[in-house]
């Protein structure tokens, strides 16, 4: 029953994936990339789950924490560099 | 998907997108190492290749351009035939490999065997990667600390040095976006608490001070982030900074001239105590603290650098 | 068949190293050299990591309900490694952004361009 | 009694599974970048609830149980912000939402128009 769970996943990351690979705007990519880590994360807990072993939640705790901060960070220096093409 | 994400990384112009995919690709190179059961190596590609390298290629972005010159000339073959060729000699190569997962294979015969059946008596820790990294290869762990030190040093140098006016980074442009600010402060001191959970706990599951300074630094990252430079300068001023960087891998070699002083060989945590096991454990927390203080300040230190700068090209640029 | 399956995480190594390589060598710009170098570098941290496997192995972690353990030695160089790897990028990067400042450029053949005269 | 709580979990974790897919279909076709916001953080953060929850009922260990919610804390803050920044962000940065009258007269709406040129262009051009 896990590995249904399993499969769904990595059909969303891949569709995910899909969609960072097309664009077309960035905001898009940023969005697929944090659907990325949300699955990412839920991937982890869930094979931890099926091996038994729960070192692994740990990681996934890092994952949830790390993938929010790095969304944060992309959506600072985008607005920024943004701001700097319009001065131009 | 790796390779389809690294094959699309060569025709993406954009470079904004390819930092992008280049943090899709960390998190699937992770998930396999979870795969391949090295948890503490998850746990570092985590907190390293999603988060801080993505912020660090971002604010270099940030400070060049974004765009990648559009080629004139169509791409010659001649670095395509190379990288072919090259492939083709290591699959060659790999026909003699041991197979994926083959107990027997050369690399798990040397001293691997060692560390998996010994470590649990002569160290006591049951995460062996912790007591192979502190313990049985404590010289190489602390060549890796220097090395860090030494990048630190040296991004401080090529980006330290005052130039133009950096008072734009001061006020951050997330100022006035009240619901990050709000999760922020919520969030910020829970990834501090456990970057000290990874740091202490690194003995017993996968954590240690690596992986412990790089989250601790993300918490100091994302503060800076939202609240701007200046307050996050506040918190944590870069003189403090640089005393750290140079502490943490004083303090791994203070640990290993302690040992010496005690009458051991350098870097011998059997003589920190009676029990040589519990000599073992306190260096091993000396040692990882060191490692985490280290990697800590480094970390923030090249980030404040780069994002200190990272608003100022607006005033220069033509 | 089993030759092709035990090998196949080699072969998708070596694919990724080759990415790399060619980001490396073909592409002029800089940021994206320095993307290719990570990709080969991780190439290189999944190659450790796959040798690292043992077929049933549990992560080394001791317990007592675990008898097979995977071979923590390549997972202590390749921690190290990533770390290491990211100050290093961390290190290129800035020299980067120093080219950026002094040559308005971060592609490599305007920077020889500017330097031919001299 | 073990049982009903293992049913319940499956319920959850293969409502969480479907949840995920139909926000990743979401993600993949909807026709602008509002719409797809909309269905992949909307889905996606219940999807993570469910499978959490479902783990979490079958979780052995107290400190476990503790992580797990921990987890799910993380996600349910997390999650809604970073859509919620995301949106603000495009908004800022110029991106229209598709409203009516472009899907009635078919014009094209800045972005999805021209995937190769205007890739990250768009929110300039306003």
């Amino acid at each position: 029953m896990y590995i249904a769970v399993l499969v769904a996943i990595l059909v969303v990351m891949m569709l995910a994936l899909a969609r960072a690979l097309l664009g077309p705007t960035l905001y898009d990519r940023i969005l697929a990339v944090n659907m990325f880590g949300t699955k990412t994360v839920l991937l982890i807990a869930v094979l931890g789950m099926l091996a038994g072993r729960f070192d692994y939640i740990d990681i996934a705790l890092v994952y949830a924490l790390i993938n929010f901060i790095s969304i944060i960070a992309v959506l600072r220096f985008f607005e920024y560099s943004d701001q700097k093409k319009q001065d131009n | 998907m790796l390779a389809v994400t690294a094959l699309s990384v060569v025709f993406l112009r954009d470079l904004f997108a390819i930092v992008m995919l280049f943090g899709i690709y960390s998190l699937l190179s992770a998930g396999f190492f979870v795969t391949m059961d090295a948890v503490d190596v998850a746990l570092t590609e985590a907190a390293v290749g999603a988060g801080v390298t993505t912020v660090l290629m971002l604010s270099t972005l940030a400070l060049t351009r974004r765009k990648e010159k559009a080629r004139l000339s169509p791409p010659s073959l001649l670095p395509l035939a190379v990288a072919t060729i090259t492939g083709l000699v290591l699959v060659y190569g790999t026909l003699d490999m041991p197979h994926l997962g083959d107990p027997d294979a050369p690399v798990h015969q040397h001293v691997a065997p060692r560390y998996i059946e010994q470590s649990g008596e002569e160290i006591g820790v049951p995460n062996i990667v912790t007591s192979v990294l502190a313990s049985y290869r404590g010289f190489d762990t602390l060549g890796e600390v220097v090395v860090i030190f030494a990048a630190g040093l040296g991004v401080l140098a090529l980006l330290g040095v005052a130039g133009g006016d950096r008072h734009r980074a001061r006020v951050s442009a997330m100022e006035h976006h009240l619901v990050l600010r709000v999760i922020t402060k919520a969030l910020a001191p829970l990834i501090l608490l456990y970057a000290l959970y990874i740091q202490f706990h690194g003995d017993y599951g996968p954590g240690g001070g690596f992986q412990a300074g790089v989250v601790f630094a993300a918490a100091i990252i994302l503060f800076a982030i939202v609240f701007g430079l200046t307050k996050a300068e506040q918190v944590i001023t870069p003189t403090f900074l640089r005393y750290m960087m140079g502490a943490g891998a004083l303090i791994y070699g203070a640990t290993g001239v302690v040992t010496l002083v005690l009458g051991g060989n350098f870097l011998d945590y059997n003589t920190l105590a009676h029990d040589p096991l519990h000599g073992q454990h306190y260096g091993i927390l000396a040692v990882e603290f060191g490692v985490g203080v280290t990697v800590t300040a480094v970390m923030i230190s090249i980030f404040f650098n780069f994002f200190g700068r990272s608003s100022k090209p607006q005033e220069e640029e033509q | 068949m089993s030759t092709t399956l035990g090998l196949y995480n080699y072969w998708i190594v070596i694919f990724l190293m080759m990415v790399g390589l060619y980001i490396v060598i073909a592409h002029p710009n800089l940021i994206k050299k320095i993307v290719g170098l990570n990709i080969f570098q991780t190439s290189v941290f999944i190659l450790y990591i796959s040798m690292g496997k043992v077929k049933g192995g549990a992560a080394p972690i001791l317990d007592d309900a675990v008898t097979v353990y995977s071979n923590p030695l390549p997972h202590v160089l390749i921690l190290t490694a990533i770390v290491v790897g990211v100050s290093t990028t961390a290190l290129a990067l800035a020299l980067i952004v120093r080219i950026n400042e002094a040559y308005g450029s971060v592609e490599e053949d305007e920077i020889h361009d500017q330097d031919a005269p001299l | 009694m073990s049982s009903l709580v293992d049913i319940l979990s499956w319920i959850f974790l293969l409502g969480g599974g479907f949840l995920g897919i139909t926000g990743a279909l979401g993600l993949f076709r909807f026709p602008d970048f509002y719409t797809r916001l909309h269905a992949a953080s909307v889905t996606d953060t219940l999807c993570a609830g469910l499978i959490i929850t479902g783990l979490l009922l079958q979780a052995t260990s107290a400190m476990m149980v503790f992580k797990l919610l921990l987890i799910l804390l993380v996600l349910t803050y997390t999650s809604p912000t970073g859509a919620h920044a995301l949106a603000k962000a495009a908004r800022h940065g110029g991106l229209k939402p598709l409203t009516d009258a472009d899907t009635d007269s078919d014009a094209p709406q800045p972005g999805a128009a021209n995937p190769e040129q205007s890739q990250g262009e768009s929110p300039s051009t306003h």
